[in-house]
């Protein structure tokens, strides 16, 4: 056992540290960008130079552009990235999610007009699946395509979509056999964002902030030679594309409040008995934060050391968000009961406390976001544990017909 | 036995009910949030002062109802399950301060306002650090006067007049701050709360009066704990209730979300705490009626319990609504800013589970 | 508000504390019963008091030879009963359950045979409702019972029986038409316990008591005159039974641990920072217990009030066993822990500790006793509520056709 | 980046789990449970013997296998997973402190015993009383040998040797106590454990070995919780087995209980729990056989959720269940009381978790 890089792996993370170092340097110490322009400019200046110095696209076969590279130069990359002052996040779902699914499962035409391009960074995307009445249920989806010569007509709503008013192109998931049964009457496309009839606004979220957009399709047209996969294939299409999500929505942000914020923060709390880091019910909890966060994180590196070795990472994966939303929502909420007043007041930007209260918020969101707590543990007793599924209604009913139970 | 309200405090509560239902509520509460020249919805208030809310618990000899214990909890629990934005529980707390540790000047001097709703009470403890209500403030009394900063202090900036902490020769007491005074200067403060109104007391040599002694503020504690777990009860209920109706109608998977026991069992989680935290809130509106020695672990027990199922909900709430639960447009974000809120009124649940600890010791030493 | 007895609540309390006091003296300081046999002859001695006096079945309609008086009379008899030394418990479930469901359902021979006989207490009853795959779902029931000229045939297995060994007579539930749905096809009937064929043999728990029986039931003979109720009408008519044992099993066994033992054990516990009762994380442990244990205590007396003041107890009953069964699991748990060696080697009979240790394996029982923590849930939630049930196969199915999904 | 367990490591685990798949389990445990004159099943011992099970960790000098903590980790959860009724745990955690404690003369006189199976040997730290692995020994060294008494002690009735702790100068360390003298009086302990049998070995002027510092004591605790955290992830991941086999066939209401969201989250539960023991764990074992100075709070983060897993599942197995899981004859009860055993085995989660925030402590002191 160790937790060391193999020969190989150390040569390239050497290697890419450098070429960050090197090519970062520009970055260091800028205010954050105060336009969308300014920060989709800087996100893509980044993307250009990996691209033109070979680092885009670094487990993507080489017919497409990509380095055909293993995941762990992938991983390694994203590691030494992270450290460095690089602008990063905009191309995390397109570059992730969509082109992968787009060069699986468009055709050759498709492919050659966006792949390239996207992996430059010249066009940035973004997914359309989620609908109000299509969450935790994806294929409920009631966006419709309906075919008009050889061009669709897309009508409908979507929601949760990261970054749409940013984004040039998306691939969106529609109903266009509502007498097919529910998962059967599916297709995916690929849409315009910048046409008429689409319409991306802010959705704002409890917290205040809004990092995601509702989109509105208004007949809006699509050419048949865009779409992606076959006709009711949609749903199989879709799936190619969660799989990267999964991955995705692993972890909690990053510098997200953990046991050490925890204890910190209980350190300079003064009670009748001492400093609030030394009671026994907040040691309680700074060890069960310790368990969860750490835990998770070991989790991954288990995962990771399967890559390393070759082999596909066990199902252990499936833990990591339902534990680490859960514990940071009660982490932050401990933190702030212990701080009493100063904890309920608005907290100074940038501060623990700041922090913290976020972070309140944002578990709530955490826990729902990419499958709720509820569904991940079905999810585990079903694919892990080999429980069967909830009993539901026949699957083999047209959509139109369908009457909830 | 008859370990429950009378018919008389349930007419009330009926009456502040209905109004309630008619004005206040989460779109009431979203008004006040929307409008920042609002700290507070005036009708809501005028229709509750002629409802005589505000002098429920003020003796007739000064302008009141002279009513009970049982009737003011219930009406906190009325303004909890209607987010009411109005200062009602401020200046409930106030006249339960200047009732029990208020002299007969005082009293005959501010409850006829608080009566008649001319006038705004609120009550300050914190002092904006992790101050817990037990703990001796730092605002000092000296010769000059009243020195220090209570914050954040619910309603300041509306109020009239505060009775707030400091240090009294045997451990925190009370004094009466008429707000209208120079030496008195309330700004705002913004909390994660976004619809109550909080403010900041900065007091300079103020000329204040004193209220009653050290032992009158811990008594008056207990009642603010009992009050405030009727709110918190009112709030949690709204919540499950909010909780419950969307589960009967959202659809996933081809049912209704309230058909899996992982959402069914969730519910009923938030009634069993409910429940519980109700019993220990009627324990605590007898014993305040009573006046009885049990008062302080029953205060104690509910709102601990309250707080527990208030924040259960408040949080489980938004997880059964999924994605929608966490936007800005649902109201979720009012039961789960008020809970914290809640927790932030008077010490959080961690001081409370102690003091009723220590209570259930000292019980047990003496009938030992 | 007040926790006060009405007077003449006060006056009846008066009364039978009086009589009581003046016939346990008998039974006071009396070693337990060593055999069966005294148990039972201690059991009957008192019941026949109680008979005698007027004071067995106090709610029961005078013309099946109870007092006809209401709810709290009888609850306060029971409460001064408990206090005193007087032998009680074999006569719960078949003066609680049995026999008013046979004086319900039952035809007027079988009333006049058997009421007043069991009232005095000559004859104990015992209810035969579970069975191995009939537990949570009651109405699954097995064992059948075959129409043979005027008389039925039972043939099958019951489980959970309290003191089957010890009973004269049973209320069984039986299997008469396996074509019929599953609700529609049961009947219920009166079984003698000492007939040939019937045997019953002790049930030994995890802990190593036995306070159940198995019984088995092979070509044992039934009257059609002992059915009660129609034929097929068994399901309805063991709801009225089981209407009682909801009540019945409503909180913990009286002197199980609660918070003041836990209060009491952890102040004996030396650690390196004084008594554990100062220990933060033990003082949220006593006053969770607290808050559990009396908040449902006090749920109790709102439903007691309601009965004194002549209305029906509110759901929030509902709420007792599911909290004070895990409770007891959990306190248990948390003070054998907190003993560490002492914990784990068999305490002294009668210790603070042996009624911990026993109530820890007591409380796993409690759990599932009477209604699983997860059904009692989805009662609360279904019944209480108004949440829909969950998703379930067909209930029109005959049961013989039954295939589980 | 290899934080995996090593193949050979794994192949020796594979050995150990055919051979107790085939032996040992429930109903090898019921037997011994069963009979009185029987304190554990010699055939399984014997097996596990001549597959070199308690050889393991003992250098090829002295007639062991010479293998590191990787190996001995997977055969602890393997005897976890088994329930198995031999004397395996106490040999091993005998041999780490003797490793890690013993001088080499004391190494040469009882490693070779034990690596032939030959010589049984167990670890008494606890006195009946409830203290803490932590806390210092009633048991006392003087001129005249070591006197006390150490229970309850797993296998002690069965046991050749023992390692002991006893008030050193500098706080608890260990001695070595060969109990076949009759300075060293072993008696059967009863415990809610029926099938592991435990003694109390009273000391009177015992003529012993000091073994090693306070501080070699210190650290056989962080390798002994380590051992101790994988037979509890054996045991813990066989309930939830069982659990899970159970809820995939028992029928109620129509479909089996394993389509129940109220079934099927408690056994994710159960998973979630285990795999994040199970991390921690390996963590463990790394450090251990790394020898790192992350070993402290891995070994006490380890410990701490395995126990959490263990009784988690343990507990629930018996819910899931239903009625019958509550009876004798199901196989829950061995998990029910082996979960309590583990807690016992070593200081409870109390001791750990508090053990664990205190070396984060250190941790964050040094790097500051």
């Amino acid at each position: 056992m160790d937790f060391n890089d193999t020969p190989e792996e150390a040569a390239y993370r050497e290697k890419v540290r450098a070429w960050i170092a090197e090519n970062t340097r520009e970055y260091e110490g800028l205010a954050p960008p105060r336009t969308n322009e300014d920060f989709v400019a800087r996100q893509k200046s980044w993307q250009k130079k990996k691209y033109d110095a070979g680092y885009a696209g670094i487990t993507w076969p080489k017919k497409f552009g990509g380095q055909g590279r293993g995941p762990m130069e992938s991983i390694i990359f994203s590691q030494e990235e992270g450290k460095s002052a690089a602008p990063t996040g905009l191309y995390a779902i397109g570059l992730g999610m969509c082109i992968p699914t787009v060069f699986t499962h468009g055709n050759q035409d498709v492919i050659d007009r966006f792949v390239p391009v996207a992996l430059e960074g010249e066009e940035i995307w973004c997914q359309l699946f989620s609908e109000p009445a299509a969450g935790s249920d994806l294929a409920g989806i009631r966006t419709k395509a309906e075919k008009d010569g050889d061009e669709w007509v897309i009508n409908g709503q979507k929601v949760w979509t990261t970054n749409a008013h940013l984004c040039d192109y998306g691939i969106i998931v529609t109903r266009t056999d509502p007498s097919a049964p529910k998962h059967k009457g599916l297709t995916m496309f690929i849409v315009d964002m910048h046409q008429k009839g689409v319409e991306a606004r802010p959705l704002k979220q409890m917290s205040g902030g809004a990092s995601f957009n509702e989109v509105f399709f208004d007949d809006v047209r699509v050419p048949d030679s865009w779409r992606v996969g076959d006709e009711g294939d949609g749903w199989k299409v879709a799936l190619t594309t969660l799989m990267n999500e999964r991955l995705a929505v692993g972890g909690k942000p990053g510098g997200s409040p953990d046991w050490k914020m925890l204890m910190d923060v209980a350190k300079e709390i003064e009670t009748a008995l001492g400093p609030a880091s030394e009671q026994a019910d907040v040691r309680e909890e700074i060890a069960k934060a310790y368990i969860n966060d750490r835990g998770v994180k070991l989790t991954q590196q288990r995962a990771l050391s399967a890559l390393s070795q070759g082999k596909t990472p066990g199902p252990e994966q499936s833990i990591s968000k339902v534990v680490v939303a859960k514990q940071m929502q009660e982490l932050s909420r401990l933190a702030l009961d212990l701080s009493e007043s100063q904890g309920f007041v608005r907290a100074p930007e940038g501060s623990e406390l700041d922090k913290l209260q976020s972070s309140y918020f944002g578990a709530a969101g955490l826990r729902i976001a990419g499958g709720t707590d509820e569904i991940l543990r079905n999810i585990i007793a079903e694919r892990v544990l080999g429980l069967p599924g909830d009993l539901r209604p026949p699957k083999d009913t047209p959509f139109k017909d369908i009457k909830p139970l | 036995m008859n370990f429950d309200f009378s018919e008389d405090a349930r007419t009330l509560q009926d009456a502040a009910r209905r109004v309630f239902d008619e004005t206040a509520g989460p779109d009431a509460a979203r008004k006040v949030m929307n409008d920042d020249s609002l700290h507070y919805d005036e009708a809501i208030w005028k229709q509750a002062v002629e409802l005589g809310l505000t002098a429920v618990r003020i003796p007739e000899a000064h302008g009141g109802m002279g009513l009970g214990a049982e009737e003011v909890c219930l009406i906190a629990e009325e303004i909890g399950r209607g987010l009411v934005p109005a200062p009602l529980m401020s200046s409930l707390l106030f006249t339960e301060a200047l009732l029990i540790a208020g002299s007969e000047k005082q009293q005959a001097k501010w409850l006829p306002g608080i009566a008649d709703g001319s006038v705004i009470g609120c009550v300050g403890w914190g002092e904006g650090g992790t101050q817990l209500p037990g703990s001796t403030p730092d605002t000092r009394m000296t010769k000059d006067g009243l020195s220090g900063t209570k914050s954040p202090v619910a309603d300041a900036p509306i109020a009239n007049v505060a009775a707030v902490t400091y240090a009294g020769s045997d451990g925190p007491s009370l004094a009466l701050v008429d707000l209208s005074q120079d030496d008195a200067a309330v700004s705002v403060v913004e909390t994660l709360d976004l619809v109550r109104p909080y403010g900041s007391i900065e007091l300079k040599n103020a000329k204040v009066e004193p209220m009653g002694t050290s032992g009158a503020y811990q008594d008056f504690l207990d009642r603010a704990a009992v009050l405030l777990s009727f709110e918190a009860l009112g709030t949690q209920e709204a919540a499950m209730r909010m909780a419950v109706d969307y589960a009967r109608d959202r659809v996933a998977f081809g049912q209704r979300i309230g058909r899996y026991q992982g959402v069914k069992h969730k519910a009923a989680d938030m009634y069993i705490k409910g429940e519980l935290a109700r019993a220990h809130a009627m324990h605590g509106a007898w014993a305040f009626s009573a006046n009885s020695p049990e008062l302080r672990q029953a205060a104690a027990a509910a709102r601990t319990a309250s707080l527990d199922a208030l924040t259960f909900t408040a949080e489980e709430n938004v997880q059964l609504h999924g994605g929608i639960g966490f936007t800005w447009e649902s109201n979720c974000q009012f039961y789960y800013r008020r809970a914290r809120a809640l927790s932030a009124a008077l010490g959080s649940r961690g001081f409370w589970s102690d003091r009723l600890v220590r209570s259930l010791e000292q019980r047990n030493a003496a009938a030992a």
